[in-house]
């Protein structure tokens, strides 16, 4: 197989994101698109510095105080209306969107107070409190998307059009949205990348159903399904398929936890015995081989194994033991009774993944094993953040919160305590836990990287040792594309990068 | 004609009582459901409260929910849908341009079942009690217990995938700037599967009923005083026992139309059909009150249309039907 | 005893009878055969069928065993069905017979209300109805429910019209009965029976409409159901097709069934269905 | 004619059909004495059922008055209306139609009884007994239900249905039209027999000249809704002065029967 | 005066009915003439009809046979497919004799006119082309012509405005009215034999006077044989010049009109003419009863 130029790559898309504005919504959904239209300053490498590549900024210093980030800039990028790219267009953007208004960049440039443009090439970040270049550094890849200035500056930025029909300077032009039907990337003649891209254009094509992406695989209509598209029960048939290939590489940096999400309000799940006991009957291995059919590690707390920064495995874990959890409970206080029942639960698990659901039923059972009955609550997305982060109705949770390659960026908000009802994946479970606050304070604030990693190391003990929370899982997913689609999975983040290098082998 | 025109006059001022009762209804009942436009959206962002409330400004969904309903009908009687809360654009752009697809689907459908099985229906009611009429009464039953949305999955593994003849799924060819007769004949090929998942149902529903309506109408005094007078069987069949039985056929195609959108949803989704159906889902999932109104009051529109053609139909069928309606 | 001579005369209706038998069987022995959580994993994950004597019909996605879902998913389907087709049944008959009865202004509110709940496509009222108030049996039941109770109200309604312009009511009448009485002691009875004719088409209607809720993942997941079944199956439709097929097959038959056994019993009654 | 048992004056009601206006019954007066039969003939769509409905107030009359036993049987209403049915009953040409179809003999023979309380409920079965006998029906029909008895003991139920509450006036509409000639002979003979013995008059409606000369005692002769003649049921009959009279009258079969048997 | 049918042992069934509904009944008619056939409800009147046009359902047994004068028909029109459907009708003929024979057609040999009129027009149809098919199937007429003679038929059967009726539906006429145009379609095709099975008794008693008048007419004009049922035995003496008293499916007394009236020789015949009310029959009301 050859490379060639040229070509229509033809991928599934399972959702059709409403903003496709990555600046203002840093998530996958909008990333899977738009990254290839919209660049960020940097993006994450298997090889490169600290794990990151760069993108429309060539280097990124940080000061010793934590006040401020230097970044210098690609020379010579244009936007995809030929206007030339400058280090206005980086300060508007991190001023007037990320800190305002991105929702992952609301609390990670909480802080930002200016960005100074000394020329058309250099950026400077100043920050009012100091700021841990780490964080700034692990937030480039995904918070970082630089949108136009000259497209943004006139009327509301959330009403601007270019939302629904992104201006960058990637490899590829937006070229058409049919509602339900597909998007259209065409080639950008002037992207600032030598003989790149190779393809000439990227459809996503809808797919909502989630049997249809193999199945379209297998017709030959699409020739790449990622995030998991094709069902993983479906794997191993679709990788005996000729011209099909399964790819579980490029999503490192896309690491979802499996996460049971406690409500501490309830007496009995207050009680660390009992959150213990439910560690214990959760047989982590059974999930990852039967859930996740093996595309998963097993958890032993908040950071995932995969981390390259912060993960240990120094930390309290819990074997898969009915016994000891039912001696547990039984310590507790919580005896079993006549019809083998301790208590019952409402048992809430999250709908957006097939396997937190599946998990869900899974738990059910494992928990009735130790005399608790749980019962399941299906909720619709809205009706489930509703349910668990604004009124607190639920026991227990199945969630999928992301690792973004900080734990500040998303991962201490899970378990620390003084968050406002109603923020979604945070700790809304009513845990409270003043040491641990006190780690999380203290690592936000931490300039020093060694330091700071170690102190997440700390967090990493105390969170799996009081259980606010259960890590039960990580994984990421998994591309299928046919066999003429190259230079698949060459970053972490390979999916919501830009594709300048894939190709069609001819 | 006055009278004709009277009819008229009442029939629309139902109908607009209908709607308001509908509108009315489904706001309702979609205020009742936990989470809101902006729960849904913040499930592929997250976002702190500031960002929560934010949005919630932004669209309007911090006022109370009677000067919602207020707004919504007052904009309703200006032609108005508003704003789509997910899509940010006109909810009437949104709807008509979904339209289209639903209609062909269920105009297809529609055709094919009523046009294929009231013929099988003649064919085997012509000889009730015979083998072929117990044949397709038997195979109508089973066809009308399946459901389209597993047949839909049967007939993709068979048909999109196993045989490849034809495509998995969508209208047309993904961006494949056909025109004319080739994207015609793209979309129809793409409708083959969908169209017959959502209409083999009622084609056996229309099939029972012929037939049924046959049994019936070979009972009546005047197929024996046609048969009396000694008239052809082929024209017993067709000019008298099947021209009977198709009435009450006519009717149920109207009262379908609903049921047939409702199917459609089902069938849009596992076809990945851009229709109405899907857009229903996809606003009931992003808790998008006004385009879901939008589409309810769309179909329950097109419902009393497709009622009202029915009706004139019906009236060119049936010779009795305006005196009748006069009459009681 | 003739009746049901009678009723077993067509061998639809013995078909239709056999299926519903077996099926109530099932749904009666779930627990006697199936002891215990259906829903309990039992065994090696996507075991296909006739491996195991102990597993006969195999096991899906999570080791549970198929047979006992089977057996229990029954009971969900039949009480799904039986209880939407009662309430749809109940509440169609009530608002007929008073529209019927009343005229007028109730006669015309509640009509008008009729064709709203007409005009809104029933399984998308369902498909709102349960994500609104969330899924569990009784949400659901209600859901069918309020789609598939205009028809039984309309046929009610035309019957008690008709019934009220019969000589035996006018005889009711001049004999001085008290027009309640006339109402529930001679006119509903026999405008029952047209409006229970249509009790076999709710009836599956009901079945398959909530075997296409849990198809969309809308169904009590505490329960196995049919068309969850179904749903979690068709993710492995190529690999473990007979995950989809066994409860896809169970829900043909069992619908079947109802209809031939409906076709049965309105034979036999002679009640001729009208549909409007 | 001292006091009529029913006085109709300047009755009428119409009907709308396909935006017209129909009289179906066009200022219609007449009178029936205690123990009277007094027939109503005419074609088909002359307004004979209609006023048979409005004399028992089934449906309400556009003008004119009814008085019933000296009263304004137009100003009852509700239980007082339901109270005085007792005296003006009604039998029906279908026998079956006249019946709920669930109902047995006893049911329908029971509910005047328990309707206007005329006997206690351990009294009714005897009464009900005494009802068949009085109308010349086994009491072992009592049990059965309504359609498993012929058309023939279906109008005998349907007169004893009528009498149990001791009627002064009975309406019967075509009561005989649908019935074999040898039955219609036996009910006319009750039919007769009541009124001798229990002095009911009757609003006897046919179209039959035949049987109205037989058994009425007076007739009147309808057209579209108005009266066109009236009179001795036999004077009018053998010589009719109407056009419709005389045409009703000549277009009735007539059996030469040169010998008797 | 030669036989059109004679009716030879014959006995009819219907399944799951006890009683034989016709038993061995033998009966001639001759050509041309009038015969009535009277009897009590379930007498087995219809079923007489429907065994002699071949239209009884398939579930009928019947027994013996009744041969036709073939002579009688115009055979020219032996193309005209065989209209009844063979496993909806019972056949005319016995298992016992199989060997080809004459089979009248109805509508072309046989005109049959039912009780009631609304019931017997197809609801959707225009009468002018419900008669009109009679005359184009048996007759070979092309649709123009076939419905020029429907509107000759109409006349002849008076209705009024012929030309308007042509278009009118079933439910536009009066039942009068719409036994006219029954008549029509039944004698479209001029068949021998008319049997008008209690065709006016649904009407009342002025529009029976007409309907049996025009059928008089159109049996004399025609020379077309008339078997006229009928429950009413005055209303038959009128017409007939034979009467068939039937009782239980049973053949009791067959007769000259004058001989059936004056001097009935059966039992059921007399109690039928006694019970029989007549303009001049002797009223049973005892006038002494009345207050008048
Ligand atoms: N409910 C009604 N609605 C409309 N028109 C009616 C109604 N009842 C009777 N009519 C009309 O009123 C007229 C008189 O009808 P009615 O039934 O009183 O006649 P009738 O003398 O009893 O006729 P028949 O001898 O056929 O029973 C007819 O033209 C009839 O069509
Ligand atoms: N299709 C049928 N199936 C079974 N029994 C039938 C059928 N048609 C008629 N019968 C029975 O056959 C007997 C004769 O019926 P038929 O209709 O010939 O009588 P009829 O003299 O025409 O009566 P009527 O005056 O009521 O029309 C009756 O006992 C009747 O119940
Ligand atoms: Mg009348
Ligand atoms: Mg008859």
């Amino acid at each position: 197989q050859t490379p060639k130029k040229g070509g229509r790559l033809v991928v599934a898309a399972d959702s059709e994101p409403r903003n496709l504005n990555p600046a203002i919504v840093a998530s996958n959904g909008v990333f899977f698109i738009s990254s290839k239209v919209v660049e960020t300053l940097a993006e994450a490498s298997f090889d490169g510095k600290d794990g990151l590549q760069p993108r429309l900024a060539l280097s990124w210093e940080g000061a010793a105080d934590g006040l401020s980030v230097t970044f210098k800039l690609r020379d010579g990028v244009k936007w995809h209306d030929g206007k030339p790219f400058t280090s206005a267009d980086v300060a508007f953007s991190a001023l007037q969107i990320w800190k305002p208004l991105q929702n992952l960049g609301r609390t990670v440039f909480k802080d930002l107070a200016a960005v100074d443009t000394p020329d058309e090439l250099t950026a400077v970040f100043k920050f009012a409190k100091p700021t841990p270049f780490q964080l700034i550094r692990n937030a480039l890849p995904a918070l970082s998307s630089v949108v136009p200035k000259h497209v943004y500056e006139t009327g509301k930025i959330e009403e601007n059009p270019a939302n629904n029909a992104p201006v960058g300077t990637g490899p590829f032009k937006f070229a058409e949205y049919k509602a339900g039907q597909y998007y259209r990337l065409q080639k950008n003649t002037d992207y600032w990348g030598k003989d790149e891209p190779w393809l000439d254009e990227i459809v996503y094509q809808v797919l909502p159903d989630r049997t249809s992406a193999a199945a379209a695989l297998e017709a030959e209509e699409i020739q790449l399904a990622a995030f998991s598209a094709v069902p993983l029960a479906d794997l191993d048939r679709i990788s005996k398929v000729p011209g099909l290939k399964v790819i579980t590489k490029g999503y490192e940096g896309l690491t979802y936890q499996l996460v049971v999400e406690i409500n501490h309000r309830r007496k009995e799940l207050a009680d660390l015995k009992v959150r213990q006991a439910i560690a214990h009957a959760i047989d982590k291995d059974f999930v990852v081989k039967t859930v996740f059919l093996g595309y998963a590690a097993t958890a032993t707390g908040p950071v995932p194994k995969n981390d390259p920064q912060f993960y240990t495995a120094d930390v309290p874990t819990y074997a898969f033991d009915v016994a000891k959890a039912n001696a547990l409970l039984d310590e507790a206080g919580y005896k079993k009774g006549p019809d083998g029942k301790r208590f019952s639960l409402k048992l809430l698990p999250a709908p957006y993944f097939n396997e937190t659901k599946q998990f869900g039923d899974y738990l059910r059972q494992a928990l009735a094993a130790i005399g608790i009955d749980a019962e399941l609550v299906n909720n619709d997305s809205p009706a489930h953040i509703k349910a668990v982060y604004t009124d607190h109705a639920f026991d227990l949770a199945v969630g999928p919160p992301v690792f973004r390659g900080d734990p500040a960026i998303s991962t201490t908000i899970l378990v620390q305590s003084g968050i406002p009802d109603g923020v979604p994946f945070s700790n809304q479970g009513g845990y409270k836990n003043e040491d641990l606050d006190a780690l999380i304070a203290k690592a936000s604030e931490t300039l020093d990287t060694a330091a700071r990693t170690e102190l997440y190391k700390e967090f990493q003990k105390k969170v799996a040792a009081d259980l606010p929370l259960i890590n039960v899982a990580e994984w990421s997913f998994i591309s299928v594309a046919r066999d003429t689609v190259g230079k698949i999975a060459n970053n972490p983040r390979w999916a919501v990068s830009n594709w300048a290098d894939t190709y069609l082998a001819g | 004609m006055t009278r004709a025109l009277t009819l008229l006059r009442r029939r629309l001022l139902g109908s607009t009582f209908v709607l308001l009762i509908v509108v009315i209804g489904t706001f309702l009942l979609l205020e009742a459901a936990p989470g809101d436009a902006v729960d849904a959206y913040i499930v592929s962002t997250g976002g702190d409260t500031g960002m929560i409330e934010l949005l919630r400004h932004r669209w309007g969904l911090d006022q109370s929910e009677l000067t919602r309903l207020a707004n919504y009908l007052w904009a309703l009687l200006h032609l108005d849908l508003g704003q789509s809360v997910t899509f940010s654009r006109p909810i009437r752009d949104v709807i008509l341009e979904r339209l289209p697809t639903t209609l062909l689907l269920m105009g297809s459908a529609t055709a094919l079942s009523f046009g294929l099985g009231s013929s099988l229906g003649i064919y085997a009611g012509a000889r009730p009690g015979s083998f072929r009429d117990r044949f397709l009464s038997i195979g109508s039953l089973a066809l009308y217990a399946v459901p389209g949305f597993w047949l839909g999955l049967v007939l993709i593994v068979i048909f999109a995938v196993d045989l490849r003849w034809l495509p998995i799924g969508g209208i047309e060819t993904i961006a494949s700037s056909k025109t004319g007769l080739a994207r015609a004949a793209d979309i129809a090929i793409h409708l083959v599967l969908p169209v017959s998942a959502l209409g083999f149902i009622y084609l056996a529903l229309y099939l029972r009923m012929m037939r049924a309506g046959m049994a019936e109408a070979w009972r009546q005094d005047f197929v024996l005083a046609a048969r009396s007078r000694g008239l052809s069987r082929r024209r017993i069949v067709l000019a008298h026992v099947a021209r009977n039985a198709l009435l009450p056929l006519v009717t149920m195609l109207g009262l379908q139309s609903a049921q047939m959108l409702g199917g459609s949803v089902v069938i849009e989704s596992v076809f990945a059909v851009p229709g109405l159906g899907r857009l229903a889902q996809e606003a009931v999932a992003a808790r998008d009150t006004p385009l879901l109104l939008g589409i309810i009051l769309t179909s329950a529109v097109l419902v009393i249309v497709v009622n009202l053609l029915v009706d004139v139909a019906y009236a060119f069928l049936d010779p009795r039907v305006g005196a009748s309606e006069a009459g009681a | 005893m003739s009746v049901l001579r009678r009723f077993l005369r067509t061998p639809e209706a013995i078909a239709g009878a056999i299926i519903l038998a077996a099926l109530f069987a099932m749904a009666l022995s779930a627990s006697l055969f199936f002891p215990g959580d259906p829903q309990a994993i039992a065994g090696p994950a996507l075991l296909p069928p006739f491996q195991d004597w102990g597993l006969p019909l195999g096991t899906d996605r999570l080791g549970r065993d198929v047979l006992a879902e089977l057996f229990h998913g029954s009971r969900t389907s039949l009480a799904v069905g039986l209880a939407a087709a009662a309430a749809a049944l109940v509440i169609g008959a009530i608002v007929g017979t008073l529209a019927g009865f009343a005229g007028g202004l109730v006669d015309e509110v509640l009509m008008r209300i009729t064709d709203a709940f007409q005009t809104v496509p029933s399984f998308l009222l369902a498909l709102a109805f349960v994500s609104v108030v969330g899924p569990s049996l009784g949400v659901v039941v209600v859901a069918i429910a309020l789609g598939a109770w205009t028809g039984p109200a309309r046929v009610a309604r035309a019957e008690v019209l008709s019934i009220r312009e019969r000589d035996y009511v006018a005889g009711a009448r001049v004999i001085g009965m008290h027009p309640l009485e006339i109402a529930f002691r001679e006119v509903l009875p026999n405008a029952l029976p047209p409006v229970l004719a249509l009790s076999s088409v709710i009836v599956a209607a009901a079945i398959l409409t909530e075997a296409a809720l849990s198809f969309l993942g809308l169904g009590d997941p505490n329960r196995v159901t049919w068309g969850g079944m179904i749903a979690e199956g068709r993710t492995v439709l190529r690999t473990a097709p007979f995950l989809s097929v066994i409860p896809g097959v169970a829900l043909v038959l069992t619908v079947l069934g109802v209809y031939l056994a409906g076709e049965g019993v309105v034979e036999t009654t002679a009640v001729r269905r009208s549909l409007s | 004619m001292s006091s009529p048992l029913l006085a109709v004056s300047g009755l009428a009601k119409g009907y709308h059909r396909g935006g017209k206006a129909i009289a179906a019954v066009d200022n219609v007066s007449f009178a029936i004495g205690p123990g009277e039969t007094l027939a109503l003939a005419g074609p088909s769509g002359s307004g004979k059922s209609t006023i048979a409905r409005l004399v028992l107030r089934l449906v309400e009359p556009d003008a004119g008055r009814i008085a019933f036993e000296g009263d304004d049987f137009l100003a009852l209403n509700g239980a007082a209306l339901r109270a005085r049915r007792a005296r003006l009953q009604m039998v029906f040409q279908d026998p079956l139609a006249a019946f709920n179809p669930r109902a047995t003999v006893a049911r329908v023979l029971n509910d005047p009884l328990r309707i206007h309380g005329i006997a206690s409920r351990a009294e009714r079965p005897r009464r009900i007994v005494a009802l068949l006998e009085r109308v010349g029906l086994s009491p072992n029909l009592a049990s059965r239900a309504i359609h498993e008895i012929s058309g023939g003991q279906r109008q005998r139920v349907a007169i004893a249905r009528a009498i149990a509450t001791k009627p002064s006036l009975i309406v019967l509409d075509e009561a005989v039209s649908a019935l074999d000639v040898s039955v219609r002979g036996d009910i006319l003979k009750l039919l007769l027999d009541l009124q001798t013995k229990e002095r009911i008059a009757y609003l006897f409606i046919s179209h039959d000249l035949g049987v109205v000369r037989a058994i009425a005692h007076r007739v009147v002769i309808l057209d579209a809704g108005r009266i066109t003649e009236s009179g001795d049921a036999r004077a009018v009959i053998n010589a009719p002065q109407s056009a419709i009279g005389r045409e009703l009258v000549a277009a009735t079969p007539k059996l030469h029967r040169t010998t008797a048997p | 005066m030669t036989a059109l049918l004679s009716i030879r042992d014959l006995s009819v069934a219907y399944r799951g009915n006890g009683r034989e509904a016709l038993k061995n009944i033998n009966l001639d008619v001759a050509a041309g003439e009038r015969i009535a056939v009277i009897g009590e409800s379930g007498s087995g009147k219809s079923t007489l009809a429907l065994v002699i046009a071949g239209l009884l359902p398939p579930s009928a047994r019947i027994e013996g046979h009744i041969d036709w004068q073939t002579t009688e028909f115009r055979s020219s029109h032996s193309f005209a497919p065989p209209s009844v459907l063979p496993e909806m009708s019972g056949r005319t003929e016995g298992a016992k004799d199989r060997q080809p024979k004459f089979v009248p057609l109805g509508g072309r040999d046989i005109g049959l006119v039912f009780q009631d009129p609304s019931a017997s027009l197809d609801p959707v149809m225009t009468v002018g082309k419900q008669i009109a098919e009679v005359a184009h199937t048996h007759l070979g007429l092309d649709w123009p012509q076939a419905f020029a003679r429907a509107k000759t038929l109409l006349e002849r059967v008076r209705l009024p405005d012929p030309d308007a009726a042509m278009h009118a539906y079933p439910h536009q006429l009066s039942g009068g009215q719409k036994q006219r145009v029954a008549i029509a379609a039944a004698i479209a095709a001029s068949p021998k034999l008319l049997i008008a099975d209690e065709a006016t008794s649904a009407l009342d008693t002025i529009v029976q006077a007409e309907i049996v008048s025009l059928i008089r007419q159109l049996v004399a004009e025609d020379g077309m044989t008339l078997l006229f049922i009928s429950h009413d035995i005055a209303l038959a003496a009128e017409l007939a010049d034979r009467i068939a008293v039937f009782r239980h499916g049973e053949l009791v007394e067959l007769g000259t009109t004058a001989q059936i009236a004056s001097a009935p020789h059966h039992v059921y015949t007399r109690a039928l003419l006694d019970a029989h009310i007549g303009l001049d029959t002797e009223p049973m009301l005892r006038r002494a009863g009345a207050s008048v």
